[in-house]
């Protein structure tokens, strides 16, 4: 991984090795989790509990290799798009239910239900499935979707296209079986009493904004290797408060994804407990989006100006702190290529750098272009958020003492943030992204000119259809090339989006806490966590 | 008649002499003392307050604040909002006597704006009340009976609607900005006012100097300005007085819940929220603002009870 | 005998106190005045004195009835009308102390009234007839710059007989002028309003709980209880000879100061639950002990007028 | 009595139909629509669930639907937590607060009244003006910014509490102590003012002439009387704790009903914020509402005339 | 006559913004068994100030006793402990309050404050104290005193309020009653209705008096002797009659001068005493009432004047009962 200066439990092999007597993880969750139904859980802080209590297809172990979960074993076809899954026979559910192939073409289905309510926000991570995307906008029958349970042991799969990185998908959150006997009741995922799962551990205490705790599942298959008895989650929202109890003894573990390290106290973190602070670069990127439908940022010059007057290593060394890589294109590290990652492969140097002269330059050009005698003020909106807040004061700043713009930083709420983003309401609007899979895919295609998420009003055919082009081929080297070449359309020759930084994930951990996994993407899994004595 | 003489210790009678018993009768101008020096009722309160040292203190511990507030960002280089992220968090020294804030922000200017962003909602929002307030309550007294009677009632009913959660939703609907924010803090401030300027009037207005104002013929006006309001002026003022740190303080409440003024302005309420997530690292973000915004406090509610006793008709003689 | 100065008639004055309580504050009274006459109004405390002195001023709208000053129903006069009418009665306060506005010096207390009436054409006139008036008083005007809080009780008093006197009157009320006063002081304002009286020919309405003090003062006085005059009397008549219990009552409780005299008085004492306010809180009158409802006023001989 | 419990009582009522029709309408104001989230919903599901909220109907009909479900206790369903109920997550957490507030009020009135008296009776002596100090500086001082020192000092330095959480008795110290500064500073001050006006009323002299003991007169007739003001002060001062537990419980990591209330403020979880608002306003009102008939209780002379001192 | 009280060169001071307020300066005076003594004066001569002192009610600070001796049954007053004065007050000596609206603590019933007091002096059980306090209602005239007892000062009329004063003072039935103006905020037939209860309780009780007043009417009905103050010094003592009817000090001459008198014409004007008294926190060096005296001379503005006994109970400070001012008059 990218940026990982300090790798955590250093420990390891230096310490006693013996187990404390307590297994009792103390965590701390900034939110409530929202919902622990795998088929709405659309966060950090849910999906990291939902891991806890179910249990996909495969698992991934601590280096990103994927392991079998509740299937024991896989069988791809030979064009890859069709899968054959064995279940194991030992897997049930917390209720004591055995764990059958059904649940999980009933759980899939649900998510991909268009009645299902609230709809599934992920549901997309399923459209890899054979008319999974027809069938959830309501085009297609649910008979029609490739999934079906050919007996209680078996599940056969068919993909729309080969899709090599789907495999990795069925250990994903919205791929986790449900028990169609519970489901049935809306709130079963509210409460200890109902909510029945199939992972490692089940939850045993939930107290709204106070404490959610869950404890070992003896049904659970594997649970002799599962050496935690308990985790328990204390829910406190203040990122001081976090950093303050963990320095206390009151948590195992603090920061993201689930908790907050205040940027503030990060250069202190690092001096003063160097070897308990865990920075590790994951696949996610930090970027401003220009609405290129509107003056001035319908100009590409202007949009490039903009780009070029920002300085991202004195942003990270002195805003956000967090040991973050400069980004100048869309696609982060971590991400494969294909045969080492994406960004390796292909460096994003090749996208421009910084450079105020060439900026003030292009700015002239640009506005000269548009006909425009002066900038026009320009506002910078961004959602609600302390480090949102302070990169867009620290980057109007840089555009203000370059570029001479008159830059006004507003925050917004959510909902609004969002709704203005959408309606192409803004002229710079703050997004970010976190890779859904091990696919540069799951980036390039944020700007199809059909996505959703594409807040920007760029429409762009060749785009289209070079994403297109990478979705239907099996040949790793071509979908790569034209993944690259979309990025290279979407930065280097529009600019449509000004990327800031590749995101680290920070974390306090104990010394004594053993095998907390961060997968790629910055994925909590602690279902395997040991604590040492100490 | 027999009088007996027994004592007469410190005259001894050879010491006085006939002349000593000459008849000189009363003394009518030295019997008729003027009890005190001539001074106004304003310049007599004025006295009283300045021998209060501890409202002193205060009243000028307030004018400094106030005065910094206004001349503190023009005398240092720095400007509010310029980010210096090459001198994040740094510690009070000769550059920055405050030190800096995350983005580098000088925090003696920073410092000084907030206060003059605070004091600005505070002052507005008092003023603001203090003028609802003498309109409504002037009316309510003045005209009593049935008038008085319906605006008393809505008063009231407005009065329990719980005001800092009106003022929350109004800014969750309403983006927070400075007018939106006093004008939040206004929706119900104003009723106090209006409650001690009716009760002054209602007091007043019976008092035996109002009814010799009506019997000699003074009109509506005359008595209201001349004699009613001036002498509901002290009570009016102690409230205005202690308005004013209450509004900063909501001001700062409301901050600390992120409905404050938005960035890069900054109220003192909206900084000391900024430098909780470090305060223990850096403690210089937090302790400037919180620092002078309790000694805004102080000095407000110490010089307002300074008034108050000064202005209290009840502690004259 | 000339037509009287002031005839008062039938009047009432109600406070309505709320959720339907009407508290009868004066309940139907009739008297006249004549000019250069006082009358005494005693009686005890909330019976309706104030009221009555205000309501014939016109500081309160009258519930019902007529005052007429020189035969004009006062009443009945337009906003200006009533405003010119004004300089012809005054009143004077019961409290030395609140009556005088705080923030006022002398000469803004006593030039007020000639600012309402345009009596004083400039500053220095006004200055003039301010110290003229402090001098009829027996104030030094050299105090004129003062401000009230600076002079004692009896000065305060005169400072507020100045006032009234400052558009010279012909009618002034009296409204307790000296009860807050010290006996020793007492004297002084008395002896100073009997002179202005002779001096300016003035009309009074004495009003006060002091009956000995009323009847040095007053040519005729009269009793009231509850809202009402019982008795109505020229004042020797009325402590020689008085006829309504209440007023028996009141002079036997007044103490005289001779220890003789006092030792072989007899009280006459009111039944005791019912001696308290004649009012209680809510408005409601407490018992009536004499039935004043269902009485009128009587003339039994010349001038002397009871209720029965 | 009756006929001014009914008319305090008849206020409220309107008091708080015209904050829950503030609240409403206030929403209403609100741009966007309630059911955005980071993936595009499709019309058709956004159309049902539009019609299963009510909210495709005229927004008089909703509002009287709004006003029908409040009286039923019911607030809708929270939009950020779609699997909870307003009035669960209210109940859930209403509990933490609740605890902490009586505890506040508890301490602050008996340490107030207490600092109050013993500065009243110490009058302009030493004593006296270190009460007052300490009073003054409760007022002045910011409760996040009391509550972030109390935290970084004695948890997290000295170690004598928990940072965060609500599960011991000890947890409680801290947050108690930052919510009860500001009302035990207002309480010691008013306390302190009346008692100096009782200790000076007629009626002590009278006790004292009568040979009383100096204690019984303090706790018989002075105390007494002099706690009458701070009774009327205990509607007010729920108000002021409800509030500052709003950001005591984000400090000190309570699950009470003041984190969830800032949270769906940050989440601008709308329906959790109306029906917390009205919970609040339902709270702070029936405070205000005993108050009155507290007062009643402890001061006779108020049942004659309505309400008004006499 | 046995004396019950004796007050012996009292001084007191207040000290205030400015300096001392001299408010008592040497009062000397004895009280007899049965008797009722009144101490009339203007306001502001000192007489509240005595009376509390006698029972040191008086709050220090801000006051000062400067000097002198109470002598109450053989004890000094002043030298007791707080301790012992408290089984003084209430038990030995009673006191009743000028405003009776404020004088009883509106928030306990009526009896509670009567029984209060019983049960601490008297050792009394609460049920025999109350019946004790019943008892002391009828005894001061309030009709269906066992309902009265539970009700609280509020639903009382001012009269009615004085006489539970009066009750509570002399439920113990103490030696010496002190009423400090009791009567003046009263109308004139509630008054005349208090004096009575008043007189007719010392009958019952022998308990000897000290009324304080400025109605002269008031002292003329009482008073068995009168004691003048002014700018807290006694001016003039003596019988009622000796006061009323042979007053020898010209400020008891002016006082009873400027009332009207009964058998007064109209047409005779009162006779005023001039000015105002002097400021206490400077008193004149001489006579305090030289200012505003008509027969003053130069000495009364330089040397207070000393006693004169007259008679065995009459005594005045002024400087024409020196045999050389009656002298220079006559000559
Ligand atoms: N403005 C008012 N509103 C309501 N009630 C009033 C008002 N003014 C006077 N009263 C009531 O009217 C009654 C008569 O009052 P008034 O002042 O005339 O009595 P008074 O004879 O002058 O008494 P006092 O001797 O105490 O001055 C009292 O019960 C009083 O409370
Ligand atoms: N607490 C006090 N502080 C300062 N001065 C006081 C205090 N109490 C009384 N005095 C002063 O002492 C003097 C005597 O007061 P005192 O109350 O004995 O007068 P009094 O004769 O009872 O008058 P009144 O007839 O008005 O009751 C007055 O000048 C008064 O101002
Ligand atoms: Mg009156
Ligand atoms: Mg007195």
């Amino acid at each position: 991984a990218c940026g990982d200066k300090k790798e955590a439990g250093s420990t390891e092999g230096t310490a006693t090795t013996k187990l404390a007597a307590d297994q009792t993880f103390h965590i701390n969750l900034a939110s409530e989790p929202p919902t622990l139904d795998p088929a709405q859980s659309q966060d950090n802080v849910s999906s990291s509990i939902i891991r806890t209590l179910f249990e996909g297809l495969t698992n991934k172990d601590k280096d990103g290799n994927i392991t079998p979960g509740v299937a024991e074993k896989w069988e791809p076809s030979a064009d890859g798009k069709e899968y054959t899954f064995t279940l194991r026979s030992d897997a049930k559910w917390s209720n004591g239910d055995p764990v059958t192939a059904k649940d999980f073409e009933y759980a899939w289905k649900r998510v991909l239900d268009p009645k299902t309510q609230p709809a599934p926000p992920y549901a997309y991570q399923l459209y890899y499935i054979k008319n999974a995307q027809a069938y959830n906008e309501g085009k297609a029958k649910v008979e029609d979707v490739g999934v079906k349970a050919v007996d209680d042991k078996t599940l056969k799969v068919s993909l729309e296209n080969a899709t090599p990185y789907w495999l990795g998908l069925t250990s994903f959150t919205t791929y986790y079986p449900v028990n169609e006997k519970v489901v049935a009741n809306a709130k079963w995922a509210t409460s200890p009493d109902s909510l029945v799962g199939n992972g490692p551990f089940k939850l045993s205490t939930w107290t709204t904004g106070q404490t959610l705790e869950v404890s070992k599942n003896d049904k659970y298959w594997d649970n002799k290797n599962i050496t935690l008895t308990k985790i328990t989650a204390s829910i406190v929202d203040s990122a001081a408060t976090e950093v303050s109890s963990y320095k206390s003894g009151q948590l195992d573990l603090a920061g993201q994804p689930i908790g907050e390290i205040p940027t503030d106290q990060i250069a202190s973190l690092k001096s003063e407990i160097p070897n308990e602070l865990t920075i590790k670069g994951i696949a996610s990127t930090y970027y401003y989006l220009f609405n290129v439908t509107e003056k001035p940022f319908n100009n590409l010059k202007i949009r490039q100006a903009f780009t070029k007057a920002i300085n991202r290593q004195a942003l990270i060394d002195n805003v956000t702190l967090g040991n973050q890589i400069p980004a100048f294109g869309l696609v982060p590290p971590g991400i494969k290529g294909i045969k080492d990652e994406f960004r390796k492969e292909n460096p994003d140097s090749a996208y421009g750098k910084e450079d105020a002269n060439e900026a003030k330059a292009l700015l002239a050009e640009g506005l000269k272009e548009e006909g425009l005698d002066k900038l026009p003020k320009i506002t910078l909106i961004y959602n609600t958020n302390d480090n949102h807040k302070k990169a867009a004061l620290a980057i109007g700043d840089m555009w203000k003492q370059t570029l001479g713009a008159e830059v006004t930083v507003q925050n917004q709420e959510w909902g609004v943030f969002l709704q203005n983003r959408r309606n192409l309401n803004y002229q710079v609007a703050r997004a970010g992204f976190g890779a859904d899979y091990n696919d540069p895919m799951t980036f390039i295609d944020l700007f199809t000119s059909t996505s959703g998420n594409n807040d920007t009003g760029f429409k762009n055919a060749e785009y289209d259809k070079l994403v297109k082009e990478a979705y239907s081929n099996s040949d790793n080297n071509v979908r790569n090339e034209a993944m690259k070449k979309a990025e290279d359309l979407l930065i280097k020759q529009n600019q449509v989006i000004l990327p800031i930084y590749y995101y680290t994930n920070i974390q306090l951990v104990k010394p004594y806490v053993k095998d907390v996994v961060i997968d790629y993407g910055g994925q909590l899994d602690v279902t395997h966590v040991k604590l040492l004595e100490h | 008649m027999a009088l007996h003489n027994e004592l007469i210790p410190q005259a001894d009678a050879a010491q006085l002499s006939p002349e000593d018993f000459r008849k000189i009768g009363a003394n009518e101008k030295q019997s008729e003392v003027i009890q005190r020096e001539s001074l106004s009722a304003w310049r007599d309160s004025w006295e009283r307050l300045l021998q209060n040292k501890l409202a002193v203190t205060a009243m000028i511990v307030m004018l400094i604040i106030i005065i910094m507030s206004i001349i503190g960002p023009m005398i240092s280089n720095f400007d509010y909002q310029t980010n210096d992220l090459m001198n994040t968090n740094k510690a009070p020294n000769s550059v920055h006597w405050f030190g800096t804030d995350d983005l580098g922000r000088d925090m003696f200017v920073r410092t000084w704006m907030g206060a003059r962003i605070s004091l600005t909602v505070g002052l507005a929002a008092a003023l603001i009340d203090l003028m609802i307030g003498v309109i409504y309550g002037g009316i309510m007294g003045y005209f009593g009976g049935r008038v008085d009677e319906i605006m008393n009632k809505f008063a009231e009913i407005l009065y329990s609607v719980p005001y800092l959660l009106v003022t929350i939703l109004l800014l969750v609907v309403f983006e927070p900005s400075m007018g939106t924010i006093i004008l939040a803090l206004t929706i119900t401030g104003w009723i106090n006012m209006s409650w001690i300027v009716r009760g002054e009037i209602i007091q007043l207005k019976n008092r035996e100097y109002v009814l010799a104002s009506r019997s000699m013929g003074a009109g509506s006006g005359r008595l209201l300005f001349r004699h009613l309001l001036p002498n509901a002026m002290g009570p009016i003022i102690v409230t205005l007085t202690l308005s004013v740190p209450n509004a900063i303080f909501s001001e700062a409440f409301l901050s600390y819940l992120g409905l404050g003024v938005q960035e890069p302005i900054a109220s003192l309420g909206s900084m000391i929220n900024a430098s909780m997530s470090a305060w223990n690292l850096y403690p210089w973000r937090m302790l400037f603002p919180a620092i002078l915004i309790s000694l805004t406090m102080l000095a407000f509610n110490i010089f307002g009870d300074g008034l108050r006793d000064a202005l209290d008709p009840k502690l004259k003689k | 005998m000339s037509q009287p100065l002031i005839e008062v008639e039938g009047l009432k004055k109600y406070f309505n106190l709320g959720r339907g309580n009407i508290l009868k504050a004066v309940n139907g009274i009739d008297f006249s005045i004549n000019e250069g006459e006082t009358l005494g109004v005693v009686g005890e405390s909330g019976c309706g004195k104030s009221t009555a002195g205000r309501t014939i001023l016109r500081l309160y709208e009258p519930t019902a009835g007529s005052v007429r000053f020189n035969g004009t129903d006062i009443y009945k006069l337009s906003p200006s009308k009533m405003k010119a009418m004004r300089r012809d009665m005054q009143m004077i306060f019961q409290d030395p102390y609140a009556s005088l506005n705080p923030r006022f010096t002398v000469t803004d207390i006593i030039g007020e009234a000639l600012d309402i009436h345009n009596m004083a054409g400039s500053r220095k006139e006004r200055k003039k007839r301010v110290e003229e008036l402090l001098d009829l008083v027996g104030l030094n005007p050299d105090h004129a710059t003062r401000y009230p809080h600076e002079f004692s009780g009896g000065q305060r008093q005169r400072i507020g007989i100045a006032r009234a006197l400052a558009v010279n009157p012909k009618f002034i009320i009296c409204d307790e002028p000296i009860s807050a006063l010290d006996v020793s002081i007492q004297a002084q304002v008395v002896n100073l309003l009997q002179d202005l009286q002779k001096r300016l020919g003035l009309t009074y309405l004495f009003i006060a709980h002091d009956l000995s003090m009323v009847k040095h003062i007053s040519d005729r006085v009269a009793v009231m209880y509850m809202g009402r005059v019982v008795e109505l009397a020229p004042s020797e008549e009325l402590y020689a000879n008085p006829l309504h219990a209440y007023t028996k009552t009141l002079l036997s409780a007044i103490p005289v100061p001779d220890p003789e005299i006092e030792a072989n008085k007899k009280h006459i004492l009111l039944n005791d639950e019912a001696a308290g306010p004649i009012h209680s809180k809510d408005g409601a009158p407490s018992q009536d002990l004499f039935n004043l409802d269902n009485s009128q006023l009587v003339e039994v001989s010349k001038g002397h007028w009871v209720a029965m | 009595m009756v006929r001014y419990v009914a008319s305090k009582f008849f206020y409220m009522l309107v008091s708080l139909f015209i904050l829950i029709s503030a609240t409403f309408f206030l929403m209403k104001a609100i741009p966007g629509n309630p059911f955005m989230s980071e993936k595009a919903v499709p019309p058709q599901i956004r159309e049902r669930l539009m019609e299963q909220y009510g909210l495709n109907k005229p927004v008089i009909e909703q509002y009287g639907q709004y006003l029908k479900n409040i009286a039923q206790g019911n607030f809708g369903i929270s939009m950020k937590m779609q699997n909870k109920e307003v009035t669960e997550l209210i109940t859930d957490t209403f509990g933490a607060s609740l605890k902490l507030g009586l505890i506040a009020i508890v301490v602050s009135v008996i340490v107030g009244v207490l600092l109050g008296l013993v500065a009243a009776l110490y009058h302009r002596k030493l004593i006296d003006n270190i009460a007052m100090v300490l009073a003054v500086l409760g007022i002045a001082v910011p409760s996040f910014v009391i509550a972030a020192m109390l935290q970084f000092v004695f948890a997290q330095k000295a170690g004598w509490f928990h940072v965060s959480g609500f599960s011991g008795p000890l947890d409680y110290v801290l947050p108690v102590v930052a919510l009860s500064a500001q009302p035990i500073a207002f309480i010691a001050r008013l306390t302190r003012s009346s008692m100096l006006e009782v200790l000076h009323a007629d009626y002590i002299k009278t006790a004292r002439a009568k040979g009383l003991n100096w204690f019984t007169i303090l706790f018989r007739h002075v105390v007494r009387n002099g706690i009458l003001p701070v009774v009327t002060y205990l509607g007010p001062m729920t108000a002021n704790i409800i509030t500052g537990s709003v950001v005591i419980e984000q400090i000190f990591g309570i699950g009470g009903l003041g984190k969830v209330f800032v949270t769906s403020i940050s989440n601008r979880d709308y329906t959790l914020i109306m029906g917390v608002t009205i919970f609040y306003g339902i709270i702070l009102m029936l405070a205000r509402f005993l108050t009155d008939i507290a007062y009643v209780f402890v001061d006779p002379r108020i049942k004659l005339n309505n309400g008004k001192e006499g | 006559m046995e004396p019950i009280l004796e007050v012996k060169d009292l001084h007191v001071s207040f000290s205030v913004r400015g300096g001392e307020v001299k408010a008592v300066r040497g009062v000397n005076f004895t009280v007899g068994r049965g008797e009722t003594i009144a101490i009339v004066g203007e306001s502001g001569s000192g007489k509240s100030v005595t009376a509390q002192t006698i029972m040191r009610l008086i709050p220090s600070p801000p006051s000062m006793i400067k000097q002198g001796e109470i002598i109450f049954n053989g004890q000094n007053l002043l030298a007791k402990s707080n301790k012992d004065m408290e089984a003084v007050r209430g038990k030995d000596i009673g006191m009743i309050f000028q405003d009776p609206m404020t004088s009883l603590n509106p928030t306990i019933k009526v009896g509670k404050q009567i029984t209060e007091g019983l049960i601490k002096h008297q050792n009394l059980s609460a049920a025999d104290a109350k019946k004790r306090g019943v008892e002391m209602l009828k005894l001061v005239g309030i009709k269906n005193a066992e309902a009265r007892f539970n009700q609280y000062p509020h639903e009382f009329s001012g009269g009615m309020r004085q006489r539970v004063m009066i009750a509570i003072a002399l439920s113990c039935q103490p030696a010496l009653l002190i009423a400090d103006e009791p009567t003046t905020a009263l109308d004139v037939t509630i008054q005349a209705q208090i004096i009575s209860v008043m007189k007719d309780m010392q009958q019952r009780f022998g308990t000897s008096i000290i009324m304080i007043t400025h109605d002269l009417g008031v002292v003329a009905g009482m008073a068995d002797r009168v004691m003048v103050m002014y700018a807290g010094e006694v001016v003039e003592t003596g019988t009622s009659m000796e006061i009323f009817k042979n007053p020898q000090h010209p400020y008891t001459r002016g006082l009873l001068r400027s009332l009207p008198r009964i058998d007064q014409r109209k047409d005779e004007p009162l006779v005023p005493i001039i000015g105002t008294p002097p400021d206490l926190i400077k008193p004149p060096i001489g006579c305090p009432f030289a200012a505003r005296c008509d027969h003053a001379m130069s000495v009364c503005e330089k040397i207070d004047p000393a006693a004169t006994h007259l008679s065995d109970t009459h005594m005045s400070r002024c400087w024409l009962l020196h045999p050389m001012a009656q002298e220079v008059t006559t000559s």
